[in-house]
């Protein structure tokens, strides 16, 4: 298979950074340019630079999401996955949430 | 200091449990919160209802920690204050709250701020702890204070229309400081995001339907629930269908500064200093609805 | 009669939107909610979170019906009364303790039952109703009624440690017949299935869960909320976990008896005869916890 | 594929009939005796007749689920599938609540 359906949700405040919409699907390709299978790391570059145009610094710092964002992959944290090394595959949910601190 | 019973009296039997006409396990519950006490840190939009629930319910001691007076816009949603109290300490209103409830409460105000000086000492006097504030320096500080002292604290926060609940530092799961071993940039907390978004009403519900769920989750610890056996995440989305999402949490991270196998925190720290500035950058509260 | 008012007055806004420094979406939804009635249907368990998160928030109009009086061993989960109003109807109760919140609050409590006579003639008056009762025939009643008078009913119910929270009759979505067009048998309903099962002590924190989350849907009716697009039914269960689950609910029924494209049913009925006898056996109040 | 695997759970009062346990997986045949695909009533006799001891006119009336009680399957409601027609499928999850009316 040459393309992933992937579901992107944003929440806790995040989606204010994609035009206020939480839930996106994306066509995502299976292998990246290095022919690798595509993973978590390849997929938030690609957010970050085809799906913002502002204030990427609240979403990626460096190579990795900024401090206070929790990823989830199919409903489950992320570092139980394999991080940014984690290997999408087809249908896979992905959420990004803010961490809140108010009360 | 708090004395443990051995039974409950038969006026708690009758008001908390007359139902019950064999004393089976019900009954043993409602004496393992009889034994247990709870601390609130915030009497505002999360602490208010966890307040009134534990209060209402027969918890051996409550106490409440809260600098703040009560004021007439908060109301709409600090439900455990009343309008004829206004510039009264909220910690002490939610007491009188409580003892109108139940004049039998063992309800403890602490009219102060929580901080790295006192925060030992008043943790220390209690078996779980419940974080209902609303800035993250707090959340450190309450977070580190609650692994020192071995104390499982109940963690809720909302913003806007949504929501987050989990437990730190119980069950071998994860604390704070493992999730956030580094503070989010002080333009990613608070108002910085908000700027200039129309979205829709902002509910003021949301924090009461977060804290009510801290009150059943600081229950569920009192009594050893096995559904706390796997860490786990509440995401409350009040906009969204479905409003609730459950996230598999993390365990205590090996590597964690002040919980792992090799702590290098022992103490407390300046956390305003550690938050870089979002620390007094409170929330703003521009919640309508 | 109620009087749609056009604007908020400026104490309303320093009171529920203060922090709103530009009067954008946030005022317009706050006036939706001063402009809309809310009946609450029982002032228990369900009802009293509703009733304080609602009376407190500003709304138009807030009804509350029950033709109970307090009772000391209600109020451990019924925190919207105090222990000296023990013998007050609980309508009443929940009232003043909303005016103390919120002096000029607009809260009418009904302190009787509400039956096939009566319910038509009070529903009309109300634009949201909120199903906060105990027993099923009610809740056939209170259905069948929004049906005839073109209401949405916000419907939370609890028993033990789980709880359900739909909307009936609104979006197209389903009413409460449609679900169930025959009643349960009254063997199934309340006390028989529980008889000699110890679980884990019964959690009285249940129905404030629902209750608060009712006030929320109600809230999200009178805003036109699109995230009640699709008709959907929670299910909360405190002791397990994940603790909420949403499921995607059928849409109205074309052959229901009351809301279907041929109605049979044209007006309320005899609805204790209809649930045969399940109707007076009310859910065992055996909570603990 | 000659058997499926199934998750079955009940709530809302349900569980108390079957030992106070919510969440059960079963091992069901894919074909019934007639050699038609396993459907839904298929699933709800065997419960009725194999996990079951007593009450079980509070579980089944006649061919079906009695009355108050909600079927989820995949957490939507079975009359948005094929109700007792549904024919299984491999790691299905059906859901049997039972309706609450207290307060
Ligand atoms: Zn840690
Ligand atoms: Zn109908």
């Amino acid at each position: 298979m040459s393309e992933l359906t992937i579901n992107v949700e944003f929440s806790g405040g995040m989606e204010l950074l994609f035009q206020n919409v939480s839930k996106h699907t994306l066509k995502f390709p299976s292998k990246n340019e290095n022919g690798n299978p595509s993973t978590l790391q390849d997929l938030i570059f690609y957010i970050r630079d085809t799906m913002m145009t502002e204030k990427k610094d609240l979403f990626v710092e460096k190579d990795t999401v900024r401090p206070g964002i929790l990823v989830l992959i199919n409903n489950t944290d992320w570092e139980l996955c394999d991080e940014l090394e984690y290997e999408l595959e087809d249908k896979d949910e992905i959420v990004f949430i803010s961490t809140l601190h108010g009360g | 200091p708090f004395q443990r019973v051995e039974n409950l009296t038969n006026e708690e039997i009758f008001r908390f449990g007359r139902q019950l006409v064999t004393p089976g396990f019900g009954l043993e519950s409602q004496l393992k919160l009889r034994t247990k006490s709870f601390l609130i840190v915030g009497a505002g939009g999360l602490g208010s209802p966890a307040a009134l629930y534990l209060g209402a319910g027969g918890v051996g001691r409550l106490g409440i920690v809260d600098q703040d007076t009560v004021d007439i816009n908060n109301l709409h949603r600090q439900v455990i204050h009343t309008e004829d109290r206004c510039g009264v300490n909220k910690a002490v209103s939610a007491a009188m709250t409580i003892k109108a409830i139940y004049p039998k409460a063992d309800v403890v105000p602490y009219a102060y701020t929580l901080d790295r000086t006192n925060a030992l000492e008043l943790i220390r006097q209690y078996d779980i702890i419940i974080d209902a504030t609303d800035n993250i320096a707090t959340r450190y500080l309450l977070s580190d204070a609650c692994v020192l002292l071995g104390k499982p604290c109940v963690s809720g926060s909302a913003l806007r229309n949504d929501g987050q609940l989990t437990i730190y530092n119980y069950n071998n799961g994860p604390c704070f400081r493992c999730l956030h071993p580094v503070p989010p940039p002080a333009s990613a907390v608070g108002k910085c995001v908000d700027n200039g978004v129309l979205g829709v009403g902002k509910l003021k519900l949301v924090p009461g339907v977060i804290g009510i769920l801290q009150a059943l989750e600081a229950i569920k610890v009192a009594l050893g629930s096995p559904a706390l056996n796997d860490p786990s995440f509440l995401i409350f989305s009040a906009m969204s269908n479905p409003m609730f999402r459950t996230m598999k949490l993390r365990g205590r991270k090996k590597e964690c500064a002040i919980c792992g196998d090799n702590p290098t925190m022992t103490e407390l720290i300046d956390y305003v200093q550690f938050c870089n500035g979002s620390a007094n950058d409170k929330t703003v509260d521009e919640t309508i609805l």
